[in-house]
């Protein structure tokens, strides 16, 4: 415990977690999201209605789209849609209307393995975490290179490191059950981040830890966008948003979405 | 963990790798509770499967015996008549028998052994002397070509009076009979039982796949494709299927052995014809890991059929 | 919802609630597929055992029934022997036996008879008439209080030379074996049978204890006693155990009566014996519904047992 | 969601869990702790090691004791042992040493009756909520009441307005895995709650809702607490903590437990 308090007091750790792209560094205070240049949209939402069941609409009419290598954040009151905005770009729901567009394909048309590749791009924080119960923590990690076919060799060290930066460097073979609430929050953000994907949706990644750590995670996520990951992260914690400059926000209340224009 | 972790690679994980369930990593939790009770269900079931094909081979094969042993000999019987020489008549029924087509051996009974058959009914030697004993003529066909009874019959009825000709015919049918009941209540009851065990193993793929419903959604958000994702369920459930049926299988196997082991003994069962059965044929081989292999097949067909399916459903 | 919520008030709801698993929320999920695996797999297992023990019962009936019939007939036969007047000995052997204590009915078969009786051996009655044949005797036994069947016997042989008493002894002790061995083998499949029940209920209800792990933890954390949870589960296996008994045990019995039926008619099956019982006898009923019973109570108890021990377990 | 919001704008509603105790007021800003009265402490705990499988005790020498009606913070990062800490007080742990007093009563002494007695005097939050997923929101939340054989008709009334108050009022018959996080987090405070137990433990009770919606919650519990319930959070939050004057924290670093003294 000493040993993960001690790596978020500010310590250089290089971690590579797929070529070698990416440094991180001590950034104090002013965290910066990448400046974006526009190479066809990761994600568009054309009006787009959903509905649970028969019940009045939980999202109406949203619009929006997210650029390659931006950052931006989802917020929103308890219960007006965050988690469910992000499903319907995982494509764990269909829009009851509307037109969801996928890095540039439509997804009403998408067959089951076009699905599969398009998930690839994507790297998922689950709310509530959805590890395997059943793995260590550096298999949960590593599963996404698994399934995807990678031998283990090539992806070992990778993960190691990965997990040391998010202070989980000793619990490599702990399983899930006996993590506590903020170290199953990190392992599934490195989870989503060790294949580097394109996109990152994140489900409220700073809830079960203390302000330091999130500062920590948060600065992974910035550097992660600074190598070329769009990110989305969903979350309550104002104090989070303030910490990045020039992030967009996009704000839920009463079933719609307002985009605040980013203030770079 | 580290030697655990050790087997993976090298030549010998690799060796390890190459057979299912064996070094790999299962993605899906197994649960172990659930996976005994299967295989020792299918265990059961498949022993009494392979209980219910041993005996039905036994009886067809015991059937068979006997209809071969009924259809390859027919017996000629010659009553005593009045004024007649009876010597006389079995040199000329045993003549036309021989100049018939079809017959491969003629044998007369000789006089005492004929009294002997009739021994239970008339008593012992000694007061049969003076008794006119019909006599018998063993009669050996050729199978492949056999002649036509009937007019054989017919001939040697005409041409000796108080001949006649006994084909057991009814005796064969009414085994027959006999052995196609149990054959048919046999083959029912294989069928039911595999049956059974096709359902239990889909139930428990279902089982199992609604279990890991969870795992199988993260599965799919990560990239896991539905191949790589059947090939998680798949393999387990047809292995502990044909491991179920190797135990019960094998334990029906001995079984069946023993029992016939014990009717090798003097005061053993009272099976005629089983008894001169060789203990170790290939047939039962044959019988006991049909069953088993049909049980295997049945599991794994049952389990691949179950897991796209149900993928389909859940995703 | 509130057409659903108010069948928990009220007198109707209270009726409900009184029968188990109606009206009641349970707390624990029961798992659909799961449990309809469970009653399948008691069924067919009830079924398999309940036709098991049918037959055992039919065969030890029908054992018995011939037993019985063997035990109260001897029958006494004398060969014709030189010198002396079949006739004469006739007369002398049925004095001896109507003087015997134990003997209900003595009776002379006459010459045609025996000879009748002969005939698959001899040849039809024409060719017989010179034939000294041997005569029969056949006497009746009160098998309340039978005779000493081997003093009768010395007692006529010596009185009468060529009179010889045949007991059927060898062919009840025959047929008596081979019956104890199937209701042995009958027994050992029914003991089977409801072994795997009960494992299979056992291995149920762990695994339903182990998927609802959770639960039980919370249910323990939230202020419910072990009681309260074992009642959670107990009643639930051993109710699918029952429904289980009763499916697969009506349909045994259904199939017993119809195979009983179709061996009503004359081109039935060659069972003599059976056919001349009654379809429906309460012997059957007992047989299936004592199957039926067993299963319900061995589900019943294993699940008692396994919940209480697993809950200590998890606790 | 227009109807959560609203409901979180500081409108008056009375809630009576049990016997009419308690209204509810809008308090402004300074939320207060009962001040607490000894009347023979709840939990005392003497020098309690706990040490999982074989590595190195994640708890020592921690010493402390709830007073009833007492109010209090439990803090420090993630992994130090917040969540164990109040596992040992609901016994779901045994410490490796040390001794665990409940209620007057050693634990170590305790039967498996005693101990379902002890159990229906606290009330627990479970940083997971462990919401049971085939039950309704509102069998969830009457739970603690059923079990304990109470019959419906007596509890009904609570639980609805209790349900009312966390903003679940409209989701009564949705069951768990429908609801949104922090739908989830509030319906596991309810099911604390409603048998208005002595102690209440709550692991990161708003860790999934939005600031507003926390501070609700937080005066939920200073209803229960004035109404004679002693309070334990855990919790990272420094401004939820900040909202209670009169609060004692407890801060666990570096396997310690130290005690802030209440700065009433
Ligand atoms: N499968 C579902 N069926 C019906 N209603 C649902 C379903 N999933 C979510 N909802 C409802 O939709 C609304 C939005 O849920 P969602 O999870 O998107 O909220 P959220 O913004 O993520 O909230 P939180 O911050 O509490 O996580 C909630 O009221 C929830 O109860
Ligand atoms: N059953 C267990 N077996 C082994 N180690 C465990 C077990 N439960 C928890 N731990 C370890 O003990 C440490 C403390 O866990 P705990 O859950 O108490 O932390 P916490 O303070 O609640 O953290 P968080 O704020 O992240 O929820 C963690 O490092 C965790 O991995
Ligand atoms: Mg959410
Ligand atoms: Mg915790």
């Amino acid at each position: 415990m000493a040993n993960q308090l001690s790596c978020c007091n500010g310590i250089e750790i290089s971690f590579d977690p797929h070529h070698a792209l990416t440094t991180l560094k001590k950034v104090e205070g002013s965290l910066q999201a990448f400046p974006y240049r526009s190479v066809g949209e990761l994600v568009r939402f054309e009006n787009v209605g959903l509905r649970y069941g028969v019940g009045a609409e939980t999202l109406t009419d949203v619009s929006f789209s997210i650029e390659p290598q931006s950052f931006q954040f989802l917020t929103g009151a308890s219960g007006t849609g965050k988690t469910t905005l992000l499903r319907l770009i995982m494509q764990a729901l269909k829009p009851t209307r509307g037109t969801v567009v996928l890095f540039g394909q439509d997804t009403s048309l998408l067959e089951k393995d076009g699905l599969t590749a398009l998930r690839r791009r994507m790297g998922i924080v689950f709310q509530d975490f959805r590890l395997l119960d059943h793995l260590t923590t550096y298999e949960n990690v590593a599963l996404p290179l698994k399934v995807q076919g990678r031998d283990e060799v090539t992806y070992r060290a990778e993960v190691t490191e990965l997990l040391n930066w998010v202070g989980l460097g000793e619990l490599i073979h702990a399983k899930p059950p006996i993590l506590s609430g903020g170290e199953k929050q990190r392992a599934s953000i490195a989870r989503a981040l060790v294949a580097q994907p394109e996109l990152l949706l994140a489900d409220e990644p700073t809830g079960n830890v203390d302000p330091s750590l999130a500062r920590r995670l948060l600065r992974l996520f910035v550097e992660m966008n600074r190598s070329g990951t769009a990110i989305l992260i969903a979350t309550h914690d104002l104090g989070l948003m303030d910490q990045i400059d020039g992030a967009r926000r996009l704000v839920l209340a009463d079933r719609r979405l307002y985009v605040e224009a980013s203030d770079v | 963990m580290s030697e655990k972790r050790s087997l993976r690679y090298g030549i010998f994980g690799a060796m390890m790798r190459s057979i299912p369930f064996f070094g790999r990593d299962p993605l899906v939790a197994a649960d172990q509770v659930t996976d005994r009770a299967l295989v020792a269900v299918i265990a059961i079931l498949t022993f009494l499967a392979a209980l219910t094909a041993s005996a039905a081979q036994l009886t067809a094969a015991t059937a068979m015996r006997w209809q071969v042993m009924m259809a390859s000999e027919v017996t000629v019987q010659l009553k005593p008549q009045a004024g007649r020489s009876i010597d006389a008549d079995i040199v000329r029924a045993s003549d036309i028998l021989r100049g018939t087509g079809g017959i491969t051996s003629v044998k007369v009974l000789r006089r005492e052994e004929s009294a002997k058959l009739l021994e239970p009914w008339l008593g012992s030697a000694s007061s049969i002397e003076s008794l006119p004993i019909p006599r018998l003529i063993t009669v050996q066909i050729d199978t492949r070509q056999p002649p036509d009874l009937t007019s054989v019959g017919k001939m040697l009825s005409d041409a000796v009076p108080g001949a006649s000709l006994d084909d057991h015919r009814t005796w064969t049918k009414r085994l027959g009979h006999l052995s196609d009941l149990f054959l048919t209540a046999s083959f029912g009851a294989l069928l039911l039982v595999v049956m059974t065990t096709g359902l239990t193993i889909v139930f428990a793929t279902r089982g199992a796949m609604a279990g890991n419903r969870e795992i199988i959604e993260v599965l799919h958000f990560i990239g896991a494709d539905d191949r790589y994702i059947a090939g998680q369920f798949q393999s387990h459930f047809a292995v502990l299927g044909v491991r179920g049926g190797l135990l019960g299988g094998g334990a029906a196997f001995l079984l069946v052995l023993a029992l016939k082991l014990s009717m090798m003994f003097p005061d053993g069962l009272p099976f005629s014809g089983i008894s001169e059965m060789p203990i170790l044929d290939w047939q039962t081989v044959f019988v006991t890991f049909g069953v088993i292999m049909l049980v295997g097949i049945v599991a794994g067909l049952a389990s691949r059929i179950t897991v796209y399916r149900t993928i389909g459903m859940l995703a």
